[in-house]
């Protein structure tokens, strides 16, 4: 039966809550917060894309497309219309899904590796539609001036505040999806990954089920573009490109394809290497990179959520 | 057991971040923010070590007022995020008195909010006039400073040259990248002043690998000369493609992205006869003695040259003039970041690799569109353009 | 219409690019009843299940259900209207617990609306639990109960079958179409087979049944029809088909019959 | 005031014919598409024997450049000697990178053997960048760089040595696979993995091999593209989006859907380029692709049947 255990998420809750307070404690880790505020922006699309790729099992090359769309609705009705943030990102979700339904009607009858290339080419599509459409976007140089967040009088413009904004989003995300996964909903999307046959014999509309989780992905990357805009203050056609499309997959790869604490643990990591740890290496960065990634695939192909049922499983059986 | 967990999560937490050094705080101390790798490496490496270098010429000299100055540099990658992260450690954490690019217009625009919060001068290395210019207010941003010639002035030297050819049809290229994007804007905004008709607007992507149809199109509308706005690769693949294509009656010039020797090695023959607007570092061996930049642009040129031993590029002296403009605040104020703010707004007739820089309150740049040599290339050389 | 037959099957034509593979087919299930389709390999059963469980569209012909055309519509769209099936090569979701491939199987008689599941409201919880409870008594019912914690693809073949069948029930069906549940069972597997088919026969549930072993056949259908080639040969009772001259010559023509 | 493009188009007939342009549009585009199709060839050639996506094709093209770079220039071989040095080496390198990248992976899926590519792709990046530094390379044109002119129309060269060496490969693949025992049986691996092994074709050699076979075709099509294009360290990631793209259009597994993949994909960026507007060159080769996926879900001439369940 699938079950979410309560501790890991008790003690990923207690970590969360109290690791600004720590990072401050430690000479040379106290900006990791800043760090963590992209991870927990990562995140929110691979708890997305678990649900997309692990449950579903579609595979997406185009979700930074979704990611910029909810950036730059963010950016252009703040900064052209004045339009209040926290009212964008509504917005930004509900035109990522409209879109997202729009090109998924069509693409996801489409198999493999042609799925792949369709979201693939849909993601740089959008990238070059944010690069060329100038008067909207500004361009390749990016938009400047985007306000950032707050309520009622409370300004989120310190580290911290956004930390925790961020996070309790990524929560909320979290224990909507975990919901989600163990509820008729995520059967029928396991059933589907299973036998797409006797998932069609059991009354599962397939179609539908695949448009919507697309669809809800979607909106997730949305809403992370709006928080990464709104932060920021500033954007530009560079973060949303198909490198970072496939970074998400990356993620996914090195967190584990099946498990919502895949997506976390995925999103997490390849934040701190690409924006923390890797750069101590410089030139051999890319290299360092690459090796990890492959070290994981080679020994850990399910990824590093699959790491603690490995070693507990050792660890039980008599050696 | 669960605290046991938490406990083992936490320490492995630490343990990862532990290598990270832990900062002594030099007074003098700079930050540095470049895109040593990535789509613009071209850029940020030569900026770098030139960063370096001077750094190392500075502190062999004995510091500023005794003090050793320190350098602390991280790559971008050419990745907006990335600088965002670099520039809060490199004030937060660093604690630098004042920092140093970035290379690509678009990260300067990226981390603009940051210095402006912090109260942090940066003096980037970028060009766009967008980065010292609020378009809100009309002024220029408090804490921001650049030291690269906005792209109009590299504009109005192209514009003013072919002025002077009798030039009056033109076709532009632009890469679609961010160098490309705002040279194109100021080549259509400063047309009409100067003149010029731009009959012919193409574009190519920057990992392209043949530019042949963009300017077989120009062809069929024959303008008298072609302005080629872009870096890396492409630059060198445009102008082959041009002379191929027998389109040597329209007179090609390229912007100010073309400053480097090995461009004109790359192009195989093709860039002979090819104009571009050049900073004085490019050409110090052409210069007239009398020239005021004569004397730094030669030092610097040999010192460059006889330490990593490759030929100069225009966009190292981008980070030479921004880090000797902060030594030389340093030098006057001290490690004060508002009176660095405040001297640097005033600072008047400083000689720098691209330019006699007079900064004031309205003008963060402090440069102006003679800061460019036009330059003509002849016999796999630079020669200065009549 | 509670009256007439449950599937009615009329001028039935399919086509795979030049090869026909059914040919003029009429086919009555009648009510309560349980209805057989035998025939050599390659005759055409398969392709039968698959259009009418939506699977395949028919390429000629009419099928109606209750007294509705159903053909042209889509797999879910067919189950829902009361038509379930098995697979003649088991597809179990292989990865979930025996219980819940038939929790699966009540997918059509539930709510689950996204954002009421994603919410986790009340009313999805307390469903949650009659959901549970509900596929008990079906693992009851096919005898799987104690097994109900174990993964799918743990099960030996003969349960395997089984729980699909049991998975299909779970979906309240009028129609139950199963491609043959005996193969590749043994003796015993075989008979309980048989008797659990009795058994849904019993709930008043209609049976359509593709199948090889013909004791099976024999012995529960009540009516056998018979095909070769895509094309009908003969249509009748049990004793019927047993003495028809061309059922033998085309297909039992061997003597192995009974 | 933008006038309509045909308008547009008529009024550059002024001074070279809108169909001189047309054709120098073509010349280009084919020539753009025969480095593309090359690309493409070499997903196939791994595909069919093990359903891999190797997105590390593009790096065996900028290792073709460089490497040739390298033996050309560097070294100052003769250019068959290290044209075929360069063949050699790169095929060393597609060997190494089946031995200790894939093959070592223990649960193989579609996914994580895709993930296996990128990662060596990024390593292979990250050793060009050590080896070579960043900035761009230079290849003497094998025949001059002297263009050749038909009518209006101005044909390098290099050109035909690329379309050329696209023919010599397609020729060479078609006898490779059609007439010799070895090609047969990594066709028989292609269409049923089990079914080869009963009949004792040694599958692990033929991945190999097939992996040997497109790190050749890659740095054949990186050492005709260097002339023109020049080569560096970044190239490989676009130019293997690119044939992918082209593979897909043209139907994954198909060389002739390869090679009209990868010739529509140029001719389309060509075409775009010169006649509509450059700066959404990219996206008009794109849009085309879905269209056509959206009505052909398994390429122009790919097989609907042959496109597997496939599951991530």
């Amino acid at each position: 039966m699938l079950q979410i255990r309560k501790a890991p998420i008790a003690a990923g809750m207690l970590f969360i809550l109290i690791f600004p307070w720590a990072a401050d404690r430690i000479p040379g880790i106290d900006h990791y917060p800043d760090v963590m505020i992209f991870a927990g922006i990562y995140c929110l699309i691979t708890i997305g894309l678990s649900l997309l790729m692990g449950y579903a099992g579609q595979i997406s090359l185009g979700h930074a497309a979704f990611y910029g769309i909810g950036a730059y609705v963010s950016g252009i009705l703040t900064t052209r219309y004045g339009f209040d943030p926290w009212l964008c990102m509504p917005i930004g979700a509900l035109a990522a899904a409209a879109v997202a339904v729009a090109v998924g009607a069509p693409s996801l009858r489409l198999r493999g590796h042609y799925l792949a290339m369709a979201t693939l080419a849909f993601g740089v599509i959008v990238n070059i539609f944010f690069r060329e459409q100038r008067q909207w976007t500004g361009g390749p140089d990016g938009m400047t001036g985007i306000p950032g967040l707050s309520l009622f009088s409370f300004e989120f413009d310190s580290i911290l505040s956004y930390y925790y904004l961020v996070w309790g989003i990524v929560a909320a995300a979290f224990f909507f999806t975990i919901a989600l996964i163990q509820s008729p909903v995520g059967r029928a999307l396991r059933a589907i990954h299973t036998s797409e046959p006797a998932a069609a014999a059991m009354g599962i509309p397939i179609a539908r089920y695949k448009i919507f989780v697309f669809a809800f992905s979607a909106m997730l990357a949305s809403l992370a573009g709006s928080l990464y805009a709104h932060y920021m203050n500033f954007i530009n056609p560079g973060t949303f490109d198909l490198f970072f499309s496939i970074k998400l997959v990356i993620m996914m790869a090195l967190g584990g394809m099946h498990s919502i604490w895949g997506a976390l643990v995925g999103a997490v990591l390849v934040a701190f290497l690409s924006l923390e740890w890797l750069h101590f290496f410089e030139q051999f960065e890319i290299l360092i990179y690459g090796a990890i990634l492959l070290l994981v695939t080679i020994f850990l192909p399910e990824g590093l959520a699959g790491l603690p049922a490995k070693l507990l499983e050792r660890a039980r059986r008599p050696s | 057991m669960m605290g046991k967990k938490v406990a083992a999560v936490l320490l492995a937490c630490l343990l990862v971040g532990g290598f990270a050094i832990s900062p002594a705080s030099a007074a003098y101390k700079i930050g540095a923010l470049f895109s040593v790798t990535g789509g613009a490496s071209f850029l940020g490496d030569p900026e770098k070590k030139t960063a370096e270098m001077v750094v190392e010429q500075i502190n062999k000299a004995g510091g500023i007022n005794g003090e050793k100055i320190e350098l602390v540099v991280y790559d971008d990658e050419g990745d907006a995020t990335k600088c965002n992260l670099f520039a809060k450690k490199l004030i937060n954490q660093d604690k630098v008195v004042a920092v140093i690019g970035p290379s690509v217009s678009g990260l300067s625009l990226a981390v603009v909010p940051v210095f402006e919060k912090s109260r942090t001068p940066l003096i980037s290395c970028a060009a766009s006039y967008k980065i010292v210019l609020n378009e809100k207010s009309g002024k220029p941003y408090p804490w921001i400073f650049k030291t690269a010639q906005s792209d109009s002035h590299a504009v109005e030297a192209i514009y003013t040259q072919m002025q002077k050819m009798g030039i009056s049809k033109i076709a532009i290229l632009t890469v679609t990248d961010g160098f490309g994007a705002s040279g194109r804007q100021e080549l259509l905004r400063l047309a009409d002043q100067y003149k010029i008709a731009i009959v012919g607007d193409e574009k190519y992507d920057p990992k392209d690998t043949d530019m042949t149809a963009q300017l077989t199109k120009i062809k069929g509308i024959a303008p008298q000369a072609i302005i080629n706005w872009s870096v890396g690769p492409t630059q060198v693949t445009v102008m082959r493609n041009w002379r191929d294509l027998g389109m040597q009656k329209m007179v090609f010039f390229q912007s100010h992205g073309f400053a480097n020797r090995k461009n004109i090695e790359l192009a195989a023959g093709a860039a002979e006869g090819v104009y571009c607007p050049l900073g004085a570092c490019n050409v110090a061996e052409v210069l007239p003695d009398d020239h005021p930049q004569k004397k730094v642009t030669m030092d610097y040129m040999q010192s460059y040259m006889a330490k990593y031993n490759e030929p100069l590029s225009s966009f190292g002296g981008y980070a030479w003039d921004a880090l000797y403009l902060v030594a030389d605040a340093l030098k006057a104020v001290g490690p004060d970041k508002a009176k660095i703010r405040d001297y640097l707004e005033n600072r008047k007739n400083f000689i720098g690799q691209h330019g006699v820089f007079n900064f004031s309150p309205d003008d963060h740049n402090g440069l102006s569109k003679d800061a460019f040599q036009m330059v003509i290339v002849k016999d796999g050389d630079w020669v200065l353009a009549e | 219409m509670t009256n007439g037959p449950l599937l009615v099957i009329e001028d039935l034509v399919m086509s795979f690019g030049g090869l026909t593979a059914l040919m003029n087919i009429q086919l009555r299930v009648a009510r309560g009843t349980i209805k057989a389709v035998i025939g050599p390999n390659g005759a055409g059963k398969t392709t039968l299940f698959n259009i009418i469980t939506g699977v395949l569209s028919p390429t000629e012909g009419h099928i109606h259900f209750t007294g509705r055309a159903i053909s042209g519509l889509k797999a879910h769209q067919i189950a829902a209207l009361g038509i379930s099936r098995t697979f003649q090569t088991v597809e179990l979701f292989t990865n979930m617990t025996v219980l819940e491939n038939v929790m699966v199987g009540r997918h059509l008689r539930i709510n689950s609306s996204f954002f009421g599941c994603g919410l986790a409201l009340p009313h999805i919880r307390r469903q949650e639990r009659r959901l549970r409870a509900q596929a008990m008594e079906i693992l009851d019912f096919i005898g799987l109960a104690d097994k109900s914690r174990l993964l799918a693809e743990n099960l030996p073949l003969g349960e395997r079958k089984i729980l699909e069948i049991g998975r299909a029930l779970a979906t309240d069906p009028l129609l139950l179409c199963l491609d043959e549940p005996a193969a590749g069972l043994n003796e015993t597997e075989t008979e309980a087979a048989a008797r659990l088919i009795q058994a849904i026969k019993e709930q008043g549930i209609t049976v359509l049944l593709v199948e090889h072993d013909m004791k099976v056949i024999m012995n529960i259908s009540d009516e056998i029809t018979v095909l070769n080639y895509g094309e009908k040969i003969a249509e009748g009772t049990p004793v019927h088909i047993q003495n028809h001259p061309q059922v033998i010559e085309a297909y039992l023509g061997d003597g192995t019959i009974i | 005031m933008r006038h309509p493009w045909f308008i547009r188009a008529a009024q550059r007939m002024n001074s070279i014919s809108f169909a001189t342009q047309v054709l120098q549009f073509i010349v280009t585009g084919l020539t753009v598409g025969a480095i593309y199709a090359m690309v493409a060839i070499g997903f196939n050639i791994i595909y069919n024997v093990t359903e891999i996506i190797n997105l590390a094709q593009g790096e065996f093209v900028m290792l073709g450049g460089l490497v040739m770079v390298f033996m050309h220039v560097s070294v100052g071989l003769p250019l068959v000697p290290a044209f075929l040095s360069t063949i050699f080496l790169v095929m060393l390198v597609g060997i190494v990178m089946d031995r200790l990248g894939i093959r070592t992976i223990r649960k193989p899926s579609v996914m994580t053997l895709i993930i296996a590519t990128v990662a060596v792709s990024i390593i292979i990046k990250g050793v060009a960048m050590l080896l070579w530094g960043k900035s761009p390379y230079d290849l003497p044109a094998f025949s001059g760089r002297t263009p050749i002119q038909l009518g209006g129309v101005v044909v390098q060269p290099q050109y035909l040595w690329v379309i050329g060496f696209l023919i010599v490969v397609a020729v060479g693949l078609t006898y490779f696979f059609n007439r010799t025992i070895l090609g047969k049986a990594m066709r028989a691996c292609a269409d049923n993995p089990s079914a080869a092994r009963l009949v004792g074709i040694d599958v692990e050699k033929m991945v190999l091999l097939s992996f040997a076979l497109s790190a050749a075709i890659g740095a054949v099509a990186g050492m005709t593209m260097t002339p023109i294009a020049l080569m560096d360290y970044d190239r490989g990631a676009m130019l293997a989006i690119k044939g992918f793209g082209a593979a897909i259009l043209g139907g994954l597994g198909s060389f002739p859907g390869a090679i009209l993949g990868g010739l529509l994909i140029g001719l389309i960026e060509s075409l775009g380029a010169g006649l509509l507007l450059s700066g959404y060159k990219d996206a008009y080769a794109l849009i085309i692709l879905l269209a056509v996926l959206f009505v052909r879900p398994s390429g122009i001439l790919g097989n609907l049947q042959v496109t597997k369940f496939k599951r991530f």
